[in-house]
């Protein structure tokens, strides 16, 4: 199953779409680097990514925006023995419409100071969940939970945000920085309220090429592909 | 179902009424693209069948910035206590738009199939053009204004994309059939999702297959045989 | 009352070109088949516009090309006949007639009921156009068209679609109407008898050009142009060639014979009604010896095909008369002769 | 070839039962306006199937509701002319002729060139229907079904739309085609003079009912039945009461005249046709004395009613005859008398 | 626009043939559906609209399902090196199924609104069901066939959300312009989310209207007038 010749390697590598504007900086530097490789990305919520995986779509290497996805395929062996690794950890953090200078900290978002919080959807996208998970243990979700609004995803907590719709939002701090001068970033919430937001990537134990895509991983771990991840706003692992 | 019925009423509420004024609407357009001059009418057609090929997503975010908070329009609004962002009429209002360019372009072809003999038998014995229309051009357009209010019901129950951005997704308030099994698919429980897609499916049926019997009843009164 | 028409309009392969004027009354339009005559009246009632010309009914101008003056069928008050009915399909036949009326709830509701009587159509009231026969059809298009008493009336052959009998009836309807109608009718018709009894002017179209316009006597009497002569339903037409005095030599027949005018110089054809043979046993002036071709008997009428005896024609010539006795078996005796007289030799310009 | 038809099919508000048997040859339907003449051939080409009853068109079952036969309208072979035409408007009008016909380069190419000529449509190959004129899609109608040669022929009014000169042509044509054609024609015409011209057969249809069906001759002379007698033309019809021998009296034209048969006891009607009076200066046996009500003059005819001299009547009698002269006024001298022979008075039963 | 106009294409191919086959399979469906008694008509209404109420994702799962290595149906593509998902072809297959309930539903009402005599006249003149049905019914609803196409093309450009679960989201091969809308949006790149919807507005109104302008010189063609 391995015998990757070395010449026209082509890895399709499906990605959380939050991945997209760092891995869009990265491909040249890795094609540089292995010529004769290119790269094919597939974005997606990972949700559907998996779906698509364990329905046969032809992926290398996937890189989810959570462990559950990745818990998912590895229970139904479908990734590639020892392939699995965390590479990013995201932040939640607790973003306002910019000049928005009411709210200062997560508790405000209990108090009158926020009409309306917008989060992702608790169930469907993992930026909600975290958040779900940290007001609970702020003890603010019953005073929050009246207030929401569920976005289908993270793009769409930017959108209210940006437009003021909402007093505040919960997002990844690198869905916050892909719109600087749109939204402000009030402040990180407190690490110790959810668990560690984790990007795991693995190799499938479909892919043909598994050489490459190993050798994909370990650019990924790179310390220049790390300069890259931390722009956007990624901590690299 | 955790959620109970509730987004099965909202649903129903919701595409009710948003096909009503869309029907209203798509009939109306109809009939002033009609008499405009052929070369005219390939732009009309052309942006009045935009909904249907933007992204709902995009339809939502141009929504957004239509009756937002930041926009004169949602400014005016607010003043007069309307909020249509997180709200129920938003989700109408998303759903008139997706499923309008279904009606209108029905609508029209059907208008334009017609006997154009009976038009001008009307004008000779005087009748307004106002009567013609109402009276002559709809009826005997049933089948296809029929046509077009099955497919515009369809798409506003289906509507999802542009409901979610304007209108969010609000349990109890917003948060229509599509939206909870999205929201369920998304989360990995095929099992509830599957649930409410058999509700969907039986609402088509129901109200399409109700539709079909009323359409076909009003066309016997009127088309005789 | 009075309709003053004179338009243009080009389609490919035919050209409409008419021009005529008239007062209130019945005006008869006369046309072979595809000459135009359906298309006259459309352009009357504002359906299709001319290129060119104008019409002005009763001191209104409908049409004005070059004053670019084109009212809207609505203001035109023309009812207007469709020759394929146009009944609206969605609605029953007591809709269809009160449509075009004025409100004014009493009145309809008489007016309603007057024309379903007169038009036979009382039991269809509630019935929608599908469910009615052809001729049915064409009387609820004529109720409808009446129960409005429009300005300028046009009826594109209304009783097409009738039995003889119902025919009969409702020809004397509407000519009762029309006479208390103040207003202008139009009346394209092809059978002469209607038109007969019904029009008090003709003009006959050609091609998309009137021939022929005048009063009815005038127009029978003297139709003028070979169109207006098989029109009105003569038979036998010959070209001719003018001898001294009033007398002429038929081409097509063979024969020579003489017309109590005299004879201009246009003149190109003759014609002879097949009815006004007279037989004889005698030869003399405009009779012809005759030999017998052909005899076809119908129920009242019995024609004779016929030429001059000895003569070879292109076309046999026809003489019909009235049967007195029906039933008696043929093989009865024919003249030997048939006479013409002067003045019921048709002249016509080429 | 031979045709069979039995069958009944209700309606609200009119019921079909319909039944006749015919060999080869031209076969009329006549019917007054709704009477049920369209549905009837809608039931014989299937597009209209029947409640009850059988179709038989030589030999083959088009229709069988006990058998549970119903052949669709391909495998019938029927031509049927639609009242309205049904001319594709998609198609040119060489298109809609060629459409029917059995494929066959050469034969298809011949007969269209016939058929474009025989119905003077040659210039309008290349058109469309929505191009015609009203007479003009009749033509293109009438081409397309006899392109096909079907076994049954149905014509329902097919010459509705044409001048009389045209229709005079035509009708010429339609016989000549019809006299080597080898299937059954049914042939439906409000125009009597058509049907005669043009039938061997004739069936008298009655508010959906068969009235009468026999040779022209015979239902012409003897219609027997007050529908059959209006349909084939008679203007006079009065109820009689028996008197001895073969004598009567007319009830509503208040008289007393004698037929030349004796009067079975159903018979409750008497008809005069308005043709078959003669006038006479002296009283005698069936003659009347007349009291002129009115003159209705038309181009050949003139129309006389009339009254038995000093009765009141609910109607007048009408007395037709043939004027010789054109134009010559009125004002002649109009006999004291108009005697009817026996032979000629119809008999009918209620 | 990094990824060149390769969007644009692939929008293009599939919309196109999505709707070559979308119109062949609606105008197929629409026939078999008419020919059955009216009763039956509201079940089959019903489902083949489906397509139209459930939420896309919700389609693409289903497709998914069907096409996936998991089903037979999949199996055997694949032993025929066919494969469905992460491809093209899947593309096309999801624009099908999501354009088709639009051409399938205006077809059939154009197909009704037609004049019966039409089709008894080339019954009785031996015409088969076949040639009646491809060379009268069908030219005689052109208005309707027409809008059906138009509105099924403008669905296909704008299919997205199953699309995206099939075929996958990848550039060059299955990446459409809603596709690459979305992904810019989901990436916060707006600026270029808006270039290209001021592409796909672009090709809706160039393609709508040629479809209009083409539609009415065959119309003219057949209809005369
Ligand atoms: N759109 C068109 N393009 C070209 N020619 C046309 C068009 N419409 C009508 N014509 C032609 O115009 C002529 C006149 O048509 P019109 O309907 O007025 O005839 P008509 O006198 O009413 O005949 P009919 O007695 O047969 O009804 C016909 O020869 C017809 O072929
Ligand atoms: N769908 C229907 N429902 C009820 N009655 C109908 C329906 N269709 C036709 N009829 C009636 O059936 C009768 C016969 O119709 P048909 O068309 O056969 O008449 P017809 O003899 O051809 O008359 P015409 O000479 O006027 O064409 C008419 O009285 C008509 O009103
Ligand atoms: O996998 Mo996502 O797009 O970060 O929810
Ligand atoms: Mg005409
Ligand atoms: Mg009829």
């Amino acid at each position: 199953q391995t015998g990757d010749s070395t010449d026209n390697i082509n890895l399709t590598i499906s990605a959380a779409a939050s991945l997209k504007n760092a891995m869009e900086e990265l491909t040249p530097m890795y094609q540089e680097a292995n010529k004769g490789q290119t790269l094919t990305f597939n974005y997606g919520g990972s949700g559907d990514l998996q779906k698509q995986i364990e329905n046969g779509a032809p992926a290398d290497v996937f890189i989810s925006a959570a462990q559950k996805q990745m818990d998912a395929l590895e229970q139904e062996g479908l990734l590639a023995g020892g392939t699995r690794e965390d590479l990013l950890k995201n932040n939640l953090v607790l973003i306002v419409p910019q000049g928005n200078t009411e709210i200062t900290t997560i508790e405000d978002l209990g108090t009158d100071k926020a009409v309306q919080v917008a989060l992702g959807e608790p169930s469907a996208v993992p930026a909600g969940q975290y958040a779900e998970e940290a007001l609970t243990n702020l003890n603010l979700l019953d005073s929050v939970k009246a207030k929401a609004v569920y976005g289908k995803d993270v793009t769409q907590v930017l959108t209210y945000v940006e437009n003021g719709e909402v007093d505040a939002g919960l997002v990844y701090e690198t869905d916050a920085k892909s719109v600087p001068d749109k939204v402000a970033i009030v402040s990180k919430v407190p690490e110790s309220s959810y668990k560690t937001v984790i990007y795991p990537m693995a190799v499938l134990k479909d892919s043909t090429q598994l050489d490459a895509a190993k050798n994909f991983e370990s650019f990924l771990k790179s310390d220049e592909a790390k300069v890259v991840f931390e722009k956007y706003g990624f901590e690299p692992l | 179902m955790a959620e109970g019925y509730s987004p099965l009423l909202i649903s129903l509420k919701t595409a009710i009424l948003a096909t009503a004024v869309t029907v209203v609407l798509g009939i109306l357009a109809a009939r002033l693209v009609i008499r405009l001059p052929e070369k005219a009418q390939w732009l009309t057609d052309g942006i009045l069948t935009l909904p249907l090929v933007l992204p709902p997503t995009v339809i939502g975010f141009f929504l957004l910035m239509i009756f937002g908070k930041n926009s004169p329009l949602g400014q005016a609004l607010l003043q007069l206590g309307i909020r249509v962002v997180f709200s129920w009429s938003g989700a109408v209002i998303a759903a008139i738009v997706v499923s309008f360019p279904l009606m209108y372009r029905t609508t029209k072809a059907a208008f334009e199939q017609m006997d154009q003999n009976l038009i001008d038998a009307g004008r000779t014995l005087g009748l307004s053009e106002r009567y013609i229309f109402w009276r002559i051009r709809v009826p005997v357009s049933l089948p296809g204004i029929g046509a077009g209010m099955v497919l515009a019901f369809a798409r506003a129950i289906g509507e999802f994309g542009a409901t979610l951005m304007i209108a969010g997704n609000i349990p109890g308030k917003t948060q229509t059939v599509p939206l909870i099994i999205y929201t369920a698919t998304a989360a990995g429980d095929m099992h509830l999702a599957m649930q409410w897609v058999a509700v969907i499916v039986a609402i088509s049926l129901l109200s399409i297959g109700g539709m079909n019997i009323w359409l076909a009843r009003q066309e016997r009164k009127a088309g005789g045989a | 009352m009075s309709i003053l028409v004179d338009i243009e309009k080009q389609f490919k392969g035919f050209n409409l070109k008419v021009q005529f004027e008239s007062g209130e009354g019945v005006n008869g339009l006369l046309g072979a088949s595809g000459s135009g005559k359906s298309m006259t009246l459309r352009c009357i009632a504002g359906i299709e516009k001319p290129d060119k010309g104008r019409i002005i009914v009763d001191g209104v101008t409908y049409f004005d090309a070059e004053k670019k003056i084109n009212l809207s069928p609505q203001k035109r008050n023309a009812g207007y006949l469709f020759q394929n009915y146009a009944l609206f399909p969605n609605m029953t036949v007591r809709q269809n007639i009160t449509a075009g009326m004025k409100k004014g709830a009493e009145c309809t509701q008489k007016i309603l009921q007057q024309m379903l009587e007169r038009f036979q159509i009382n039991e269809l009231e509630n019935r929608y156009p599908a469910q009615l026969s052809g001729g049915q059809q064409q009387r609820v298009a004529l109720a409808r068209i009446f129960a409005r008493s429009p300005k300028v009336l046009m009826l594109d052959e209304p009783f097409s679609a009738l039995d003889t009998f119902l025919k009969w009836e409702l020809q004397c309807e509407v000519s009762k109407i029309l006479k208390d109608y103040e207003g202008t009718t139009l009346f394209v018709s092809h059978s002469r008898d209607e038109v007969f009894a019904i029009c008090e002017c003709v003009a006959v179209i050609n091609d998309g050009k009137i021939d022929r316009f005048g009063a009815l006597r005038n127009v029978f009497a003297d139709p003028m142009s070979i169109s207006a002569t098989k029109l009105t339903g003569c038979k036998n037409i010959s070209r001719i060639i003018p001898l001294q005095d009033h007398c002429f030599e038929a081409v097509d027949w063979g024969c020579v014979l003489c017309s109590d005018v005299s004879l201009s110089k246009d003149i190109t054809h003759a014609g002879i009604r097949a009815h006004f043979f007279e037989p004889t046993e005698h030869p003399g002036e405009n009779t012809i010896q005759i030999e017998i071709e052909n005899v076809i008997e119908s129920q009242f009428k019995v024609s004779v095909l016929f030429k001059p005896y000895g003569k070879e024609v292109n076309r046999p010539l026809c003489w019909d008369f009235e049967r007195v006795h029906f039933g008696k078996e043929p093989g009865r005796e024919f003249p030997q002769y048939l006479k013409i007289s002067p003045q019921n030799i048709i002249l016509m310009k080429g």
